[in-house]
């Protein structure tokens, strides 16, 4: 974990309230692996306090790449900056995604802006030569960000939107549903997204006898252990922390 | 000029710099070592120890306000004997002062707590008692709230620990000197202020408390205001005990305001959160700040409002 | 769905909406009517008037702080008769609900004052008794700490006058619910809270306060927690009458807030200045915040917390 | 008074610490006159929370022109602001300064940032076909902003620096001592600037007669007269209030 200050290169609006944010300046962010995060804080003054929580969406040489979808006002005003702005960074955290050997198969199941830490997962294993597929939905279309450019990239995808504006009309653990139904050799489903999303398919892939693994959200002060803030409910003990027990759990480890 | 002198002396301990960190916001010491150099330090106070480990409160547990938050943790901490087995050890040899924050349910659990972190050599130089704490016997009414039970705690811990006893004060009372005056009688060595500031923060949308506990702390740059008038206010009284002046402190020069109210020393909370490095930032600004202000000894801030 | 019903009842009176402005902060109603219109607004409360004229403190008077503002305005205000002659006619027809918002240093003071302000018909709607005063037989102990004190301030000026009378309560007290109740008990038609909390700023280059009088009253977003908190707090203890939710309303969300944490009514203060219509937005967002939520009334919000 | 969101066309750094601003969509600020100033505010959240009060440089069809000098962090952030970005205006506000009938002259007395009212003093007196001499005085060369503009417009110019790097060395009074020894007829002196300076001016139009007015500062909350924040000492009652009252006062009305 290092804090520093990066630099944005680059900033794009891509639509459904998206923004897609490339930083310079990010060297210490090079060891990271997907699943894990960063704390951002991109404005002048004390108010927002806080930095936010993003996963990292994938790394280059000294640069680091977020998807920030703008609901409130710190990821509004990190959607908006613009090159050459300041952000402060604090990263890698947290525990990402477990390490896979060349049998398994990760099945990657992303729901709405759940989808950055499965985009470094997928882009990973395209890299490490491993197979690997990707369920994605979202409320409509517009939000399917990045799926053009990881069908570009190679990765096979599946989407399903719940108005049924593209991909299969509903849920995308229908998908996984499906997925699993068909064959669960090898494989293991790593999720995120919407708490709801996230119980349905551990329900799922636990019915199926199906490894599973959730990259959870809470909220957030410090980042790094230090505040207790980010506590959730766990099984074997009273509350595990998101910042530093997470944010990817075991299904079965949460929410008891 | 030579450069400023920043070593402090206070409760007969000597402090490299005036500037240590807060309870509950800077873990056991080791969590964030890595970005916010100990040595660096005047001190550091660990998360609060009670008697028996505390799994805290229910979820959610912090919300943001305006240039502040709000927590309820609920004093989550690993209790007395696993602090003494696990985080002790680190502190032992970590490079900085460490006060020990602890609190109880009942004045028992109290005496008990300061009994068990005394006699462990290095590694614990003083404790910081929070009295700030819901007084189980008394129907959960703050044991820091009226001046002759706060008073009471404080001698009956003073009599049961050598260590240096810092007694950390609540800001939610009508009459701080008063409480203040009750526990250095008490045989305080030295008083904390302030503590959180209670609020609470309401989720229009949904209509429901934004804490699943309701109630929770205020801390940040937003009450620094309040905190540096319960400062002065307790600094104008004359105790004959030093001050750690704690509250929205984010900068050296917030720092040396908290001193020229009457604090020895401070204590960086939230800021930590901010950014990991704060208090040794707080430091190195405060430093600059004595070299730009020409003050030899920072000492010599301590109470030098004009 | 047909628009939100906007209007309130409380005191005996109707306001078009739950949204007033804030005493000193919206003048005697003419200064900022030009950019917030009155009729958008529930009603107005005007500056703190005394029997005689108070020219208020030495400069400086005001400065800015983490999400707030610290004042120490000193009660300045043109007196009970200039009040009458010069402002009064304005209000009369302004548009919109008028409390006179008004203080003494002794009791005798707050009776006279209130006895003038009575009697005029049209123009003042009611009475809003600030007892966050120093109380100069007292020894400078504010009459709003002591409940005995303020109930009995209550129960005098009850019987001064037949308008509305609602008493605005300090926030730095150990214990709010104890004052409410003795206000109450006094005759109290309303409760507001919180007026602002006492704090203080220095200048670390010159080693001054910020303000000439040293401390001031904490006002701003940076407040709205505590503020929230007290409000629930005394809404809890249902007291049988109305409560007027102020500190740090920003935007017709944290009116929402303070409604739903018990108040009928709120108060903007400190948005004024940071935006001349900001009360008239409030109440405009408010409605919003109210069609979107399907709320059909918006007293059904009062103490609606979930 | 109008309260508006107007829109940075262009920003420019000046040196000095200097910032020059241009907004659009200022038509409310039409009518200001010299001397009248705006509640300026440009930046996201509640820290910083209070407008900051500046001078109206001068004016334009729908745009205004704002000197800003970068002392601290709400100026810093004006300063900085770069076009597009959005500025919320409370203006036109105060009294100016007095209307001049084509007898008088007026002697402009500018001492640092103090310099916006007169600029804008001098361009409308040149508009008007009526004589101005402006003396300028500040620090050091680079904090004489905006001094080649004037000429280049045709001002009577004089400048003096405390260190001596352009025009006289020296304080700006020395100047006005200087002028007023030679020829008091006529002549009106409006001054901006630091208090000392401020003091010093009046003393010495005082010493020779001559009728002075000052333009003060002093720190606001709404610049509208409704919080009573602004108040300065006066001479026939205890306080005048520099945002309703002022910001230009005849010079025997305050500080008694
Ligand atoms: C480990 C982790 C990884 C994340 N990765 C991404 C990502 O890659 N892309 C993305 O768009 N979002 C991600 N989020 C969610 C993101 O942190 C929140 O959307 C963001 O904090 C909202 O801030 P705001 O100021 O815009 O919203 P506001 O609602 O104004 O925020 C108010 C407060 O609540 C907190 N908060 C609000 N929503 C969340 C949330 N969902 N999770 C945690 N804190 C929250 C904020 O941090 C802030 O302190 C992640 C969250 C976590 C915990
Ligand atoms: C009528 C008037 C006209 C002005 N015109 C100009 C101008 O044309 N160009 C220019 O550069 N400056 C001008 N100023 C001064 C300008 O308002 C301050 O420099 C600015 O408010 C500083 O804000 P800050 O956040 O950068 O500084 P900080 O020191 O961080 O501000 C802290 C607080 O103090 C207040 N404050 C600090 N300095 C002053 C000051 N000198 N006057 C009033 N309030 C102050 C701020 O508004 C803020 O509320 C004018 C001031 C007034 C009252
Ligand atoms: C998350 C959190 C946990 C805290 N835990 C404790 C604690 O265990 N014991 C204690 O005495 N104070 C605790 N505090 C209070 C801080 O030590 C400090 O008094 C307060 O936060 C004000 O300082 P600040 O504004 O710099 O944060 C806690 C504060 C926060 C924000
Ligand atoms: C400049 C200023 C002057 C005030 N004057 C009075 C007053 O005369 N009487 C009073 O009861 N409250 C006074 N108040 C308190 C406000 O009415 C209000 O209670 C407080 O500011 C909190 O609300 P806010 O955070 O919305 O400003 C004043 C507040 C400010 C900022
Ligand atoms: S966010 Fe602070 S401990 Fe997890
Ligand atoms: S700034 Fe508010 S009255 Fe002048």
């Amino acid at each position: 974990m290092r804090f520093f200050t990066a630099k944005v290169v680059e900033s794009q609006d891509l639509g459904g309230a998206y923004s897609w944010l490339c930083l310079e300046g990010c060297e210490a962010l090079a060891a990271a692996s997907p699943g894990q995060f960063a704390m951002l804080r991109g404005w002048p003054g004390h108010d927002p306090l806080l930095s936010r929580a993003f996963s990292v969406l994938s790394t280059g040489p000294g640069t680091a790449e977020f998807l920030i979808r703008r609901v409130g006002r710190g990821s509004g005003l990190l959607g908006a900056a613009r090159p050459g702005d300041p952000i402060r960074v604090v990263g890698p955290l947290g525990r990402g995604f477990p390490v896979a050997t060349p049998e398994v198969t990760e099945l990657l199941v992303a729901g709405g802006c759940g989808l950055a830490p499965l985009y470094f997962a997928a882009r990973r294993a395209q890299a490490e030569g491993r197979r690997v597929r990707l369920l994605y939905g979202a409320r409509q279309s517009c939000e399917l960000v990045l799926a053009d450019v990881l069908r570009a990239r190679g990765v096979e995808l599946q989407t399903a939107t719940e108005d049924g504006s593209a991909g299969e009309r509903g849920l995308v653990t229908a998908l996984l549903e499906r997925e699993l139904a068909a064959s669960t050799a090898g494989l293991r489903v790593l999720a995120c997204g919407p708490e709801p999303m996230l119980r349905a398919t551990r329900e799922v892939a636990r019915r199926h006898g199906v490894p599973c693994f959730l990259s959870l959200e809470s909220p957030m002060a410090c980042g790094v252990g230090a505040c207790l803030g980010c506590a959730i409910p766990a099984r074997d003990r009273p509350f595990l922390y998101v910042c530093k027990d997470g944010p990817v759990f075991a299904a079965e480890e949460v929410w008891p | 000029m030579s450069a400023p002198r920043m070593e402090v002396h206070a409760f007969g301990l000597r402090f490299a710099n005036p500037v240590l960190t807060a309870s509950g916001t800077f873990g056991y010491g080791s969590e964030l070592a890595g970005s916010c150099p100990l040595t660096a330090l005047g001190g550091l106070v660990t998360k609060g120890i009670s008697l028996a480990p505390r799994a805290g409160n229910p979820e959610p547990r912090i919300c943001e306000t305006a240039a502040g938050m709000l927590n309820s943790i609920g004093l989550a901490n690993v209790g007395l004997r696993a602090f003494l087995e696990e985080k002790l050890p680190f502190l032992r040899d970590c490079g900085t002062r460490v006060l020990v924050n602890f609190f109880g349910e009942t004045e028992d659990d109290y005496l008990r707590c300061a009994e068990g972190l005394s006699g462990h050599g290095p590694g614990i130089d003083g404790l910081e008692l929070n009295i700030s704490c819901p007084n189980v016997k008394a129907g959960g009414l703050e044991f820091g709230v009226v001046p002759e039970v706060a008073g009471r705690l404080c001698e009956r811990v003073r009599g049961a620990t050598d260590l240096p006893l810092v007694v950390k004060l609540t800001p939610n009372v009508t009459d701080v000197v008063a409480l203040a005056r009750a526990c250095v009688q008490g045989g305080a060595s030295g008083l904390s202020l302030i503590n959180t500031l209670r609020g609470m923060a309401i989720d229009a949308r949904t209509r429901r408390p934004r804490l699943a506990r309701v109630f929770g702390g205020l801390s940040g740059p937003a009450i620094k205001p309040v905190a540096l008038r319960l400062v002065h206010e307790v600094a104008r009284a004359r105790l004959g005990v030093p001050i750690i002046g704690i509250g929205g402190i984010m900068s050296g020069e917030d720092a040396a305001e908290f001193l020229l109210a009457g604090a020895t020393l401070v204590q960086v909370g939230t800021a930590s959160f901010v950014r990991p490095d704060a208090a040794a930032r707080v430091a190195e600004e405060l430093l600059g700040y004595c070299a730009a202000q020409q003050v030899s000894d920072v000492s010599e801030l301590t109470g030098a409002l004009a």
